[in-house]
């Protein structure tokens, strides 16, 4: 009898814990609008870089799905100066090779992106950063140049941790061709613009992933990457146009999850030239011409959210109290009027065409709106690449259209670019500007950082050398079978708790 | 015909009509032509270029230019066997083995990735059934009746290595390859110099009556039929309009064309008189003139050429078509 | 038309039997039939030049006029749609119909100044080459070939790439990339003219090259550079489509049938009519060039009469 | 013949140099790749330095010279982006972008020599008609657009193929049908008139008149005198594909050159524009010179000389 009821319990027992730690079981497609770009992080340049990055490899700082920063190989962090940090490390974190995670990985892998012989492409993130030093296999300490108050989010941006010796050994150019990290998958094979298989690494400090095997593929058509859903061929597709939201919801076998986004939409004004665009009343007047309400409604099927200034609230330094500008098309007018154009204005419309989600048809409806306030619009569209040249080369007349990532997710990542006459991106700025933003930036305590961004906001708001349009919501396509699936807000997709 | 002569016809062609169907309209090519060709005559038929004589030349191997080309009507019977009612295999069996072709331009008719050799077997092959084996000795046999110099290196050579005498001979032996009983012969040395003609124009006579063949000479060389022919056919616009034997033709010319013709002639002997030439060119094939189709080009044409003139008999071998053969 | 009948009726009457077939009635009526197709193609052709001429007079609405709040409305006779908007609205609630209309504007802008472009260029190229022979031909030889190897839509992504993609611009790359055939087919021609007894006369009683290319070589080889012509304007309207696929095509709001079926191909699964009435644009203009092409071809060179 | 071969090939190798020159110049007139090189944290003087690290900073006639030396030792060059041997990553592509072309070109040539050649044989016959008329519409239907349709079709709707990806027969089918569909539209009227200009040729008249019968003189004499031309016509497109099927490739992910391409010029990645684009070009330069050579070696006319 007891020993019935023993047998039950245990039978009861290894159930629950096969449901708690249950075998990595499936395979699991992701079909991504572009394609992984390089697999040595000092090549990484895009999401789907970091994408890869993140199951193969960790970092000492994770973001969550709701953009918090949470410990990951790095446990804790205590700062010893504003330029000394001082970092444990998690134990017993074993690479795909067998080899022990230690502080020289850590102290290596942050060299090596440091070092301009790396030429990484995302070394200005990590330009802060002086030196590194080994205190003893568990512990590290980063001396920065100055203090960096966004040290921990450059740490968690894209700083894969590398097997040092493993590394050596093989150089670059092998390593990278069967690269070894610590990350919840274990890199099987990559083929350029066809697929990359990752399998599951049971082994796994978190705990294994729910599943086997996962797939990778760069699908650029959306309608192919629509069709691979519809067909099953694909569990999960990144970036659907919010036009097929609606007709996705009802698909028998696949979901929409959305999510307001890190990428901030804007039109630039280029204040640079003399012209009325210097007229801080035009650039109000042309802010309240917008209808971002329309837009968002009808051309973005509620696919966004209208913007005071180019901040989300995911970034650090967002000011919730700031609304956006309304739509009022008198007002408008009546400001041009006072600007000495009440007979209209002509402005040259900048606009990248594929770039961005429906840029071309946004840009074309507020070209709309701005001639009914008078505003006549020479629309012109070019290449990426080309915009690219003369957005950089400030060569840009006018007004453009861009859109800016997450980033560092923080108040800095999108101020400084544009408001900071050094930066190629900028085509406004003023001396006081410019000073509040160092400040800032080299501010430890948030609470003070926060007072001056918000002042920053104020001033842009009102000086409005943009024109802020809204934050831009992503649209993702899972399939029914999927369970687990954090659709996330900087646009990442990490999969370790995914199952199918 | 009632006046068959001591000869039985080979051949004989009744009311043969052929039009094309181009985009713009029916070209009546052949009007309803009816005439006889003879065992072992050489028989002439002659007539300026677009007067429809090379498509009758075609039309006697049931052969006519496709889409547009078509028979209306008429037979045309060899051997008793009207050939455009026979079933298009019979007709090929025929094609080439007991009516030969040659003709006008040798250069483009033989094959430029071919061997002479083959060319002058292939319609062999096809008509007796030889072992392939003993084909070569029979090529050479008929290049050497063609007298075609060291025959047995040259079967293996390609068209562009011939002079184009040579490869009208190549031509005939290939006609030849089959010992035809008629012989078709389209303008055979137009397209030659004039040495080279007189050679072939000798080859063929010889070999007319070496293998005693009937042959059909198609020209607009009036000289060559008097030179080969035993009968000659006058034809204008689709129609015969005179025919006899050469000696009447040439000696006493019924039909105003025909006299048209013979006036445009070169006489060596009686030094240079300037030549007469036909007022007038040949009409739009499109639009024959209704009547007589040379009346609009007729010195001598009245009222009465609004209708088509009937074929009459001049005399016991000699027909014409005209309204006035009598007076002129 | 009588002459070329003539050369026709040579040829028939010439050495050139071919096997006839029996007669047959159904024949005949597939020859008016395919008589009839050049009407067709006539027919296709005055329609697109009338939308593009008239389109402000024949578009019901204006097709840049933005209506966000009727965007992707069905066509008529589908539940949803209105008779307002008879092919339905696109995404930004602009009427299709009236894009198509103006639409047309731009293919015949780029079809026809595409041809006259690279065809004048490629004629000329092709009349030097061919009348001087030699030194220059090889030349002219070399770069044809050089262009002829080159992947042209990627050669175009790149210049446009580079100069902006707009209506001008896409005319451009037309002109470079597509002179090649008539270079080569012209080239051709000119030369055997050039043997020609009186171009030599021409030559022999001191006529200047120019005067001669001019007056005696161009027009005889005008007629091959027309058929060409025609034949290509399809593919200008198609290569204008392509462009627009990579969001290269005509500058919007400009109505473009390449950019409305690039634009609306998204959209294929819920809203068909976006793309798939500019896709029909397209095909009928193309078949209609092509068809008329191969008409001229057989009216301009009578050897290709019974080849229909 | 030998003579005439050597002449063809100093002359592609003429054209190759040519196409060698042109990309150069091409993908320089795509202006600066720096900008799209470096994140926008990137302060001058690392654009500067990238500059100077790309030897952009040179004046162009040395980077010409330094490019062609290079090329000539079947060097590009690093790719900007992706920091390897521009060589390397169009190898890697070269067996997708071969497979997709061949296989296409496999198709549109049963559909489309069948097709050019009846249809020549029956010229003006209702065959003929149709089957010119499907011909043309192949022709009239932009690359992407059945493409889609395809997907749509074949993948969606009916769900016999993938709808996209790298693979086996299954995925092969629909890219290649979207490329064939244009190309077997062409290559139809290419082959017809090439099939109706010999059947217009006096010799086989003659054959005719010589009772060779019809079949015989149809394979005999008609096919193998224009094979050249179709052959031809065959290899120039195939030559095309290989570089030409940017858009199918895009539409399709096919990892295929065109698409390495397009996305080279995109950054403005000289060093792949230019292998990319010297090497489809050379393909179809050796394609056609090979043509050439079988054409003097199978006509007497030239190989007797």
């Amino acid at each position: 009898m007891k020993k019935g009821v023993f047998i039950v319990l245990t039978l009861v027992m290894v159930f629950w814990v096969g449901i708690c730690f249950g075998q990595p079981k499936g395979e699991l497609v992701v079909c991504q609008g572009a394609e992984v770009n390089a697999l040595d992080p000092a090549k990484h340049n895009s999401i789907p870089d970091t994408n890869f990055g993140l199951h193969v490899f960790d970092m000492l700082y994770l973001r969550d799905s709701q953009g918090v920063l949470r410990p990951h190989l790095a446990t804790s962090h205590k700062i010893i100066n504003d330029t000394t940090w001082e970092f444990k490390l998690r134990s017993g974190v074993k690479f795909h090779n067998g080899a022990v995670m230690t502080a020289k990985d850590v102290k290596f892998s942050i060299d090596r992106m440091i070092d301009p012989q790396t030429k990484a492409f995302f070394a200005p993130f990590y330009a802060t950063i002086g030196e590194v030093k080994v205190v003893d296999d568990s512990t590290i300490q980063i001396i920065t140049k100055g203090p960096d108050p966004l040290l921990l989010k450059r740490l968690g941006m894209d700083l894969l941790i590398l097997p040092s010796d493993l590394f050596k050994e093989k150089g670059a150019e092998t390593f990278f061709q069967h690269p070894i990290g610590s990350g919840p998958f274990k890199f099987v094979s990559w083929t350029r613009n066809d697929r990359m298989i990752l399998d599951a690494n049971e082994a796994y400090w978190g705990g294994p992933p729910k599943v086997k095997r996962l797939i990778i593929r760069p699908v650029p058509e959306v309608a192919a990457r629509l069709a691979e859903l519809q067909t099953g061929n694909a569990d999960i597709i990144t970036n659907i146009p919010p036009f097929l939201v609606p007709q996705m919801k009802d698909s028998p076998n696949a979901t929409v999850q959305s999510i307001p986004g890190g990428r901030v939409m804007f039109l630039y004004i280029n204040c640079l030239v003399e012209g009325p665009l210097k007229d801080k009343r035009v650039r109000q007047a042309l802010n309240y011409a917008v209808d971002r309400k329309a837009i968002i409604d009808n051309i973005l099927k509620g696919g966004g959210v209208p913007m005071a200034v180019n901040l989300t609230p995911l970034h650090f330094g967002y000011d919730p109290s700031l609304k956006p500008y309304p739509y009022d098309p008198a007002k408008a007018k009546k400001l041009l009027a006072e600007a000495g154009h009440a007979s209209g204005l002509k402005l040259v419309f900048n606009t990248p065409s594929g770039r961005y989600i429906l840029d071309k048809e946004v840009s074309q409806a507020i070209a709309g709106m701005f001639n009914a306030v008078g505003i006549q619009t020479d629309m012109r569209v070019h290449e990426w690449g080309t915009y690219t040249q003369m957005l950089t080369g400030k060569k840009l007349t006018d007004l453009g259209f861009i859109g800016w990532s997450l980033a560092l997710a923080d108040a800095d990542g999108t101020f400084s670019p544009y408001f900071i006459p050094e930066s190629v991106f900028s085509y406004f700025s003023t001396p006081e500007l410019k000073e509040k933003i160092m400040k800032a930036r080299a501010i430890l305590d948030e609470k003070k950082r926060f007072e001056i961004y918000k002042e920053i906001q104020r001033e842009i708001y009102e000086e409005a050398p943009l024109i802020y349009l809204y934050q831009q919501i992503d649209h993702y396509g899972v399939s029914k079978k999927v369970k687990g699936f954090q659709v996330r807000g900087d646009e990442w997709i990490f999969l370790h708790q995914v199952s199918k | 015909m009632k006046n068959s002569k001591f000869e039985e016809n080979i051949l004989e062609v009744k009311d043969l009509q052929i039009h094309f169907f181009t985009d713009r309209g029916v070209i009546r090519a052949v009007e309803g032509v009816d005439f006889s060709v003879r065992k072992q005559e050489v028989w002439g038929l002659v007539g300026e270029s677009a007067s429809g004589k090379s498509v009758i030349g075609q039309a006697l191997i049931g052969v006519v230019a496709k889409p547009a080309g078509r028979i209306v009507s008429g037979e045309v019977f060899f051997k008793g066997e009207d050939i455009l009612k026979m079933d298009p295999r019979e007709v090929e069996k025929i094609r080439g083995n007991q009516i030969a072709f040659i003709p006008q331009d040798p250069t483009t008719a033989l094959n430029p990735l071919l061997r002479i050799g083959f060319q002058i077997g292939e319609a062999f092959k096809y008509h007796r059934s030889l072992r392939t084996s003993s084909i070569p000795e029979e090529i050479v046999k008929v290049m050497k009746v063609v007298n075609i110099p060291s025959p047995e290196q040259r079967v293996n050579d390609y068209p562009h290595q011939l002079s184009g005498g040579l490869k009208q001979r190549v031509i005939i032996a290939t006609a030849l390859s089959c010992q035809p009983d008629l012989l078709i012969a389209d303008e055979p040395t137009s397209a030659l110099d004039v040495t080279i003609q007189i050679q072939i124009i000798k080859l063929i006579r010889e070999i007319q009556d070496r293998f005693q063949m009937t042959m059909i000479l198609i020209t607009h060389n009036l000289g060559l039929v008097a030179k080969m022919c035993h009968r000659v056919a006058v034809l204008y616009c689709g129609r015969i309009v005179e025919e006899a034997s050469v000696k009447e033709l040439f000696g006493d010319p019924k039909h105003p064309y025909t006299r048209g013709l013979l006036a445009s002639l070169p006489k060596g002997e009686k030094g240079d008189v300037e030549l007469y030439t036909i007022p007038g060119q040949l009409p739009n094939p499109l639009y024959h003139p209704p009547g007589c189709s040379f009346s609009p080009r007729c010195p001598h044409a009245f009222e009465k050429c609004q209708e088509i003139p009937p074929m009459e008999w001049s005399s016991e071998d000699h027909r014409v078509r005209c309204w006035r053969w009598k007076e002129i | 038309m009588v002459k070329p009948s003539v050369d026709v009726f040579v040829k028939a009457d010439g050495e050139s039997p071919i096997e006839g077939a029996p007669f047959s009635e159904r024949k005949l009526k597939f020859k008016k039939l395919f008589r009839r197709i050049p009407k067709a193609a006539a027919f296709i052709i005055i329609l697109l030049l009338i939308c593009a001429i008239f389109s402000p007079w024949i578009a019901p609405h204006d097709p840049i006029e933005q209506n966000l709040a009727d965007a992707l409305k069905p066509p008529f006779w589908q539940k949803g749609g209105m008779t307002k908007y008879l092919l339905g609205t696109d995404n930004l609630g602009r009427d299709i119909l009236s894009r198509i209309i103006y639409g047309a504007r731009v293919s015949v802008i780029v079809g026809f100044a595409g041809v006259l472009f690279s065809g004048i260029f490629g004629t000329f190229l092709g009349v030097v080459a061919g009348y001087f022979g030699g030194k220059i031909d090889s030349v002219i030889m070399r770069l044809t070939d050089i262009m002829l190897s080159l992947p042209y839509i990627l050669i175009a992504i790149a210049i446009i790439g580079a100069i902006g993609p707009s209506l001008t611009n896409i005319i451009i790359v037309l002109g470079i990339t597509q002179w090649v055939s008539y270079t080569r087919i012209i080239r051709f021609e000119a030369m055997s003219l050039s043997k020609s007894e009186f171009i030599e006369m021409a030559v022999i009683s001191g006529t200047r090259w120019w005067r001669i290319l001019l007056v005696h070589i161009l027009p005889n080889v005008l007629n091959s550079a027309v058929v060409l012509g025609t034949l290509d304007v399809g593919k200008m309207i198609i290569f204008e489509a392509a462009l627009s696929f990579l969001g290269l095509g005509v500058k919007p709001p400009t109505a473009s049938w390449g950019g409305m079926l690039a634009d609306g191909r998204v959209y294929l699964t819920f809203a068909w009519w976006l793309a798939t009435f500019p896709g029909i644009a397209i095909s009928i203009t193309v078949l209609g060039g092509n068809l008329l092409g191969d008409w001229l071809r057989d009216e301009l060179d009578p050897r290709h009469q019974l080849k229909a | 013949m030998g003579a005439y071969i050597i002449r063809r090939i100093l002359q592609s190798l003429i054209v190759i140099l040519g196409v060698i020159i042109i990309t150069f110049l091409i993908s320089r007139v795509l202006g600066d790749p720096v900008a799209l090189l470096l994140p926008p944290e990137a302060t001058p003087e690392q654009r500067a330095y990238l500059t100077k690290d790309l030897g952009l900073d040179r004046p162009l006639y040395i980077q010409l010279v330094v490019y062609v030396s290079k090329v000539l030792k079947g060097d590009f060059g690093q790719s900007f982006r992706h920091q390897e041997p521009a060589m390397k990553l169009l190898l890697d592509r070269i067996p997708a972008s071969l497979y997709l072309s061949l296989i296409a070109t496999l198709i549109s040539v049963c559909i489309a020599l069948p097709l050019g050649i009846i249809s020549a044989i029956k010229r003006g016959t209702i065959f003929d008609r149709i089957g010119m008329t499907l011909a043309l519409l192949g022709q009239s239907i932009p690359a992407f657009w059945a493409g889609i349709m395809l997907i749509l079709l074949f993948a969606v709707q009916l769900g016999w193929f993938p709808p996209s990806g790298y693979g086996g027969p299954k995925h092969v089918i629909l890219p290649a049908v979207t490329l064939a569909l244009f190309f077997s539209a062409a290559t139809a009227r290419l082959t017809r008139s090439s099939v109706l200009d010999v059947l217009d040729m006096d010799y086989v008249r003659y054959a005719r008149l010589k009772g060779v019968p019809e079949f015989v003189v149809i394979i005999r004499h008609v096919l193998r005198n224009s094979f050249i031309t179709i052959l031809n016509i065959v290899a120039l497109q195939l030559g095309l594909l290989l570089g030409g099927a940017v858009i199918t490739e895009f539409i399709f992910s096919w990892p295929g050159i065109g698409r390495l391409s397009l996305d080279a010029i995109y950054n403005r990645d000289y060093p792949v524009i230019q292998a990319t684009v010297v090497v489809a070009a050379s393909f179809f330069v050796v394609i056609n010179l090979l043509v050439d050579i079988i054409y003097s070696a199978t006509d007497p006319r030239v190989s007797r000389k």
